[in-house]
């Protein structure tokens, strides 16, 4: 019997592709999570050893990590009330594309305001 | 090679072969054996609607259904069919109704009903609102509702076995008391032949259209059930009246509902003249369709067709609401757009007469017993549905009677087969019966690589019967189709086929539906060419007139005997049937 | 009369022929060379549909060729397949209308054990549909005449009376292609046609199998069904539908 | 040959379904991830805000700030609904990429136990964390420490 998963990737549209990211990014969200709050533990074991692990955030290679993941959230969030949208307006199903558009403008707003002010904490004076 | 016992076996899952099963399965240990799953029945393409006098919306009743039927069908109905028909349509409507049949409705919450081609009250006085309907998706509607009362009485179903063979205890032809006994089945799946032993068998196969090329018929309706009848020796009634519908989707052939003209469509041709005016001055575009047809064609004939071939007319629409359009005519619309690119909200659709529908097919009675001859029945076999022939299409159908036909005569059928089995025995089968069918699969699989194809006879048959037995028909068209089909069987006799394995071998089954398609064209056309008269679907530019005094009779094919010798150099025996006539006497047709 | 003067601008056979390349996922159980793609070129015309050429291939080069049809204009379900990447009805996609200077590519719907070339197994999905209780279930007195139901009560559920059940919704969805115990779009499309059918008394008893942990839960809104549905049948809506009619506990 | 009528069984026995009336658990974990999501909005970027975006941003972010947030109640609830509903938000979503992907019965099995491991782990932590923080931790270097800490 052939696997009935061969063949080429399917071609979904925005419903699909949103969803796709919205699993990638709540997985992401979720692992960073897991290791947020094991190191903010480290406030129990002494000031320095926080501070030590928390100056790795300030590193450049964390920076952008960090970037990535406000930008995970940021979607995440605005595609999860685009889907409780969907799934509680009554115009939401007709709507979907338009709102996934939606998420998509205020994401890029939203990180165009971050991302400088963030750089700027980063590297800038 | 499997066998299977069953009282009742039914050959086909569309709308008469659910209808059936329904009433069967209830009474008695019931198969439905089909080559399709049942939701991909051809009934589901049907438009436009079913004809019952509900009266929902205005005075109707089904004497005037009657007599529009028998008018309609040029007198070669059977009377006594029209009647029971007519009658039993109110019952069959509601019931489907309270199956679930979601039928549109009038602001009372009634089943809304509209006007169909040859429907008229005072016996031809006016277009009548007759015709039940499900916006243009009532066949849909239909084999859904069916199905889904199967699945709720638990039907057992065969999906996708094909019936190749009928058995019956005997020859008809020429042996007495023959009686049903079983069907062999080819399971598309596997390969493997499977026997189902019966006591009853009912014939729900559907209809032939593929023996021309532009038809509205589906690539699967390749007459297999009268086809194998006939080779068993059971006759063939009526099968030169085949019905052209007038709007198919030019050069496609896809079916654009009567309803279009039901709604307000209008028929027009390259100078935009409304051309049945002249034609049917009282129906107009709402004559019976054999008169619409001729006159489509006429009209391209005579230098009138559209296009930049000249060879259509236009359906109009473009005067009715887009609101309205969207309500009542959705699909066919978007047939339009999709598959020709035509808007029809402000342009007119090319279309031009497609095959849609073979009056005849396997003869029974009204209880759908079929027979072996002009009287006697055949017990425990029935038939119903296009394959049948009852007669209530007699010489040309109505719109709309067919999704009735099936669901009367197709319930008739289902009772009488199940009471039919709690009467008898399941007759002995001797060892080998599906050998026949056996060998005509490994001859066809085994035969040495051929540069001709089934493809290429096919295409040829139906370009042949497109050509010379089509909505004109004269001696010499049909001599024509005769001599080419001739030729045609030659070649079929050694064309190979390519794929050679066991499962899912569906080059292996159009070859077999092309052996069908050759036997009925060739029926077809040589009852077109005896049926020396002009009459419903069947006309004869040479006898452009009805006539009763010679005619007045349902045609017979037999095949013929080892040894007899048959018309016209083919294996088919002509006989005739009397005509059923109970109020209704001959009168001319005029619209 | 408005289109007296007016002259349709499409006319079959006007657009001349061209030639097509058609990938194709072949698959035999006779032999053991698994799924592999194969190529046909073939010249087409005008009108012509993803169908017609598969006919072309079947009839003229490659008999073995094999794939379910049979209505030839989208009515009956039968030619669900995966189409450059997306599901459609062969007969209803219109080669050009895709972009033939590319090989199209033909697979399988997906998500279904595919049994030859481009035939899969149609029971798990036919199975779904049934174990929904896809029939009217009307108590009370058998009325002598019709059930009466209002023009607005039967629109209620007119979008999902369409439904051929071709499977081309429940094949696209992402859930079913890792769940196949997903009742799938399909099955809840026509679980929704009953529910909200003003005559019908069972929607509670189908609201109960769809809240369960197969049902309608499943659903993460993808939209792919919907984009796929060959009728036009806003699938999503129908569920999300059905999804709110669970959570208040009836119709 | 016995062929008799068979008897047909009532259609609609197969259809009685016992048990799993009004709420399950598929049905609440949906709710919740709705619920639970609009609300993370709120909590998150709050959070993000106050964290990245208020003074310093990120670079602002060491013992001290922590130890001065923690030191209002406001803020403990804040980040305690946030831990609690973001690890069980997220785990639930896991839980289902899980079911999805997870082929075979053990695996899925076993990839569950660790998730649910690891969230119990997570939030049984977070919450010490935050209910037993004392900002100023005895002999602690008090540069590093709130400013509130000193005296
Ligand atoms: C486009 C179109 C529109 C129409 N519109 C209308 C309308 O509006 N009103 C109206 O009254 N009529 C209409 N008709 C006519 C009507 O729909 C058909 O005549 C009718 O539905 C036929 O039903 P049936 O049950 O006899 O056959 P079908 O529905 O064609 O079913 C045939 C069945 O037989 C099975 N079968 C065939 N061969 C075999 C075999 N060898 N072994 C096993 N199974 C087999 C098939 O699988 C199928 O299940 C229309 C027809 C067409 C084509
Ligand atoms: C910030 C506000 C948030 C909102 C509005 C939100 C919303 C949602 C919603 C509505 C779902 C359900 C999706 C579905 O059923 O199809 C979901 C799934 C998920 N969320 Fe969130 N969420 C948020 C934050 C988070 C956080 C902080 C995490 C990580 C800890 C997270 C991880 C997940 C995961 C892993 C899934 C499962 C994805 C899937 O099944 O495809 N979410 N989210
Ligand atoms: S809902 Fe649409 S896509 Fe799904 S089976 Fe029905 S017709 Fe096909
Ligand atoms: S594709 Fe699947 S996830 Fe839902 S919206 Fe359609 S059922
Ligand atoms: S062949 Fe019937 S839907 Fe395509």
């Amino acid at each position: 019997m052939a696997s009935a998963q061969s063949g080429t990737l399917y071609r979904g549209r925005e419903g699909m592709w949103s969803w796709v990211a919205h699993r990638i990014s709540g997985m992401a969200i979720f692992l960073f999570l897991l290791v947020h709050v094991l190191d903010t533990a480290l406030v129990r074991v002494s000031p320095e050893a926080y501070n030590e692990v928390i100056g790795h955030y300030k590193t450049v290679v964390f920076g952008l990590g960090e970037v990535a993941l406000v930008g995970a959230v940021i979607f995440h969030a605005l595609n999860g009330l685009r889907i409780i949208l969907v799934d509680f307006w009554s115009k939401g199903t007709t709507h979907q594309r338009k709102l996934f558009w939606g998420v998509v403008i205020v994401w890029a707003v939203l990180m165009a305001g971050f991302l400088p002010r963030h750089l700027m904490h980063m590297f800038g004076a | 090679m499997q066998t299977h016992n069953y009282d009742v076996v039914i050959i086909g899952a569309g709308g008469a072969g659910m209808r059936a099963a329904l009433e069967s399965s209830k009474r008695a240990r019931t198969a439905v054996v089909t080559k399709l799953y049942p939701t991909r029945s051809h009934t589901g393409a049907a438009q436009g609607g079913m004809c019952a006098a509900l009266a929902n919306v205005e005075e109707d009743n089904w004497e005037w259904h009657t007599y529009d039927t028998v008018k309609g069908g040029d007198y070669l109905v059977d009377q006594d069919a029209a009647e029971v028909m007519a009658k039993e349509a109110i019952d069959a409507v509601l019931d489907l109704e309270k199956m679930g049949l979601p039928f549109n409705r009038t602001p009372e919450g009634r089943i809304d009903q509209r006007r169909f081609g040859g429907h008229t009250r005072e016996h031809g006085e006016a277009p009548v609102r007759r015709s039940c309907y499900a916006a243009d998706r009532t066949g849909h509607m239909i084999l859904q509702t069916l199905y889904q009362n199967c699945v709720k009485q638990q039907v057992e179903f065969f999906n996708e076995y094909y019936v190749l063979d009928v058995l019956m205890t005997g020859d008809p032809r020429t042996d007495e008391g023959v009686r049903a006994a079983g069907v062999v089945t080819y399971e598309l799946a596997t390969g493997e032949i499977h026997v189902f032993r019966a006591k009853s068998i009912i014939f729900a196969s559907g209809g032939f259209g593929k023996i021309f090329k532009t038809t509205s018929n589906a690539h699967t309706l390749t007459g297999d059930g009268p086809a194998m009848a006939f080779r068993r020796g059971i006759p063939l009634e009526d099968m030169e009246f085949f019905q052209f519908h007038p709007t198919g989707l030019a050069g496609l052939g896809i079916l654009l509902s009567e309803a279009a003209r039901g709604e307000g469509g209008i028929l027009r041709n390259s100078e935009m003249e409304r051309f049945m005016e002249r034609y049917a001055p009282t129906l107009k575009d709402l004559a019976p369709r054999d008169v619409v047809a001729r006159a489509m064609a006429n009209e391209v004939r005579e230098g009138r067709g559209a296009g930049p071939k000249k060879d259509y007319v236009y359906l109009d629409l473009t005067h009715l609401e887009p609101a309205h359009i969207d309500a009542k005519l959705p699909d066919i619309t978007e047939f339009a757009r999709t598959y020709l690119g035509v808007e029809p909200y402000t342009d007119p659709i090319p279309v031009f007469p497609t095959a849609h529908y073979g009056m005849g097919g396997i003869p029974t009675n009204i209880r759908g017993e079929v027979l072996a001859n002009a009287t006697d029945v055949i017990p425990g076999m029935y038939a119903a549905g296009e394959t049948a022939c009852v007669s209530v299409h007699g010489g040309n159908r109505l719109g709309t009677n067919s999704l009735l036909d099936i669901n009367v005569f197709g319930r008739r059928a289902g009772i009488a087969a199940a009471e039919h089995a709690a009467e008898v025995d399941l007759p002995d089968l001797p060892e080998g019966v599906e050998t026949p069918t056996v060998e005509l699969l490994e001859r066809l699989r085994d035969r040495p690589a051929t540069e001709d194809r089934i493809a290429n006879i096919r295409t040829d048959l139906q370009e042949l019967m497109d050509a010379n037995v089509q909505v004109f028909r004269t001696e010499e068209t049909c001599r024509t189709a005769l001599a080419g089909i001739t030729d045609l069987k030659k070649r079929y006799e050694t064309v190979a086929i390519q794929d050679k394995g066991r499962r899912y071998n569906l080059d292996l089954m159009e070859a077999v539906e092309l052996g069908f398609l050759l036997d009925l064209a060739e029926i077809v056309a040589l009852g077109a060419l005896h049926r020396k008269e002009s009459r419903g679907g069947h006309f004869r530019e040479d006898f452009d007139t009805r006539d009763d005094a010679n005619f007045l009779e349902h045609t017979m094919a037999y095949r013929t005997l080892p040894g007899e010798e048959g018309a016209e150099g083919t294996p088919i025996r002509l006989g005739t049937k009397p005509v059923v006539i109970t109020r209704y006497e001959p009168k001319e047709r005029t619209f | 009369m408005t289109a007296v003067a007016e002259k349709p601008q499409a006319d079959a056979g006007e657009i001349p022929s061209f030639e097509v390349t058609m990938r194709i996922a072949r698959f035999t159980p006779e032999d053991d060379k698994g799924v592999h793609w194969e190529d046909f070129t073939v010249t087409m015309h005008g009108t012509d549909r993803v169908l017609d050429a598969l006919h072309e291939i079947k009839w003229h080069i490659d008999g073995s060729l094999t794939f379910r049809r049979s209505c030839a204009h989208g009515v009956c379900g039968s030619d669900a397949m995966r189409i450059n990447g997306r599901n459609r009805l062969a007969c209803k996609t219109l080669l050009k209308d895709l972009d033939i200077s590319k090989p199209i590519t033909v697979e399988p719907i997906k998500g279904l054990p595919v049994e030859k070339d481009l035939i899969v197994d149609m029971e798990p999905f036919f199975d779904s549909y049934r174990e929904v209780m896809p029939f009217l279930v009307a108590g009370g007195q058998e009325p002598s005449r019709e059930r009466l139901q209002s023009a607005e009560q039967r629109e209620r559920f007119d979008d999902t009376t369409k439904c051929i059940l071709c499977a081309a919704c429940t094949s696209s969805c992402p859930v079913f292609w890792t769940d196949g115990q997903y009742f799938g779009p399909a099955a809840i499309v026509n679980a929704h046609r009953f529910i909200f059918d003003s005559r019908d008394d069972a929607g509670e008893q189908r609201l109960e199998i769809l809240n369960s942990k197969e049902g309608v839960w499943r659903c993460r809104t993808t939209f792919n069904c919907t984009e796929a549905c060959p009728r036009g049948i806003q699938v999503t809506k129908a569920i999300a539908e059905v999804k709110q009619a669970v959570i208040r506990g009836r119709v | 040959m016995s062929t008799s009528t068979t008897s047909i069984p009532d259609p609609t026995t197969r259809y009685r379904r016992t048990g799993q009336r009004g709420l399950n658990a598929e049905m609440l974990s949906w709710m919740f991830m709705r619920g639970s999501g609009a609300l993370l909005v709120i909590l998150v970027f709050g959070h993000l805000f106050v964290n990245l975006w208020l003074g310093d941003g990120v670079k602002g972010i060491d013992f001290a700030f922590v130890g001065g947030k923690w030191a209002s109640p406001f803020w403990q609830v804040w980040d305690l609904l946030m831990l609690w509903l973001g690890l069980i938000h997220g785990g639930n979503g896991v839980r289902t990429i899980i079911n999805d992907y997870a082929r075979g019965d053990r695996t899925r099995m076993v990839l569950k136990a660790l998730l649910y491991f690891a969230v119990v782990v997570t939030i049984v932590l977070g919450t010490l964390v935050i209910f037993t923080f004392d900002p100023c931790p005895v002999g602690a270097e008090p540069s590093l420490l709130p400013s509130f800490c000193e005296g």
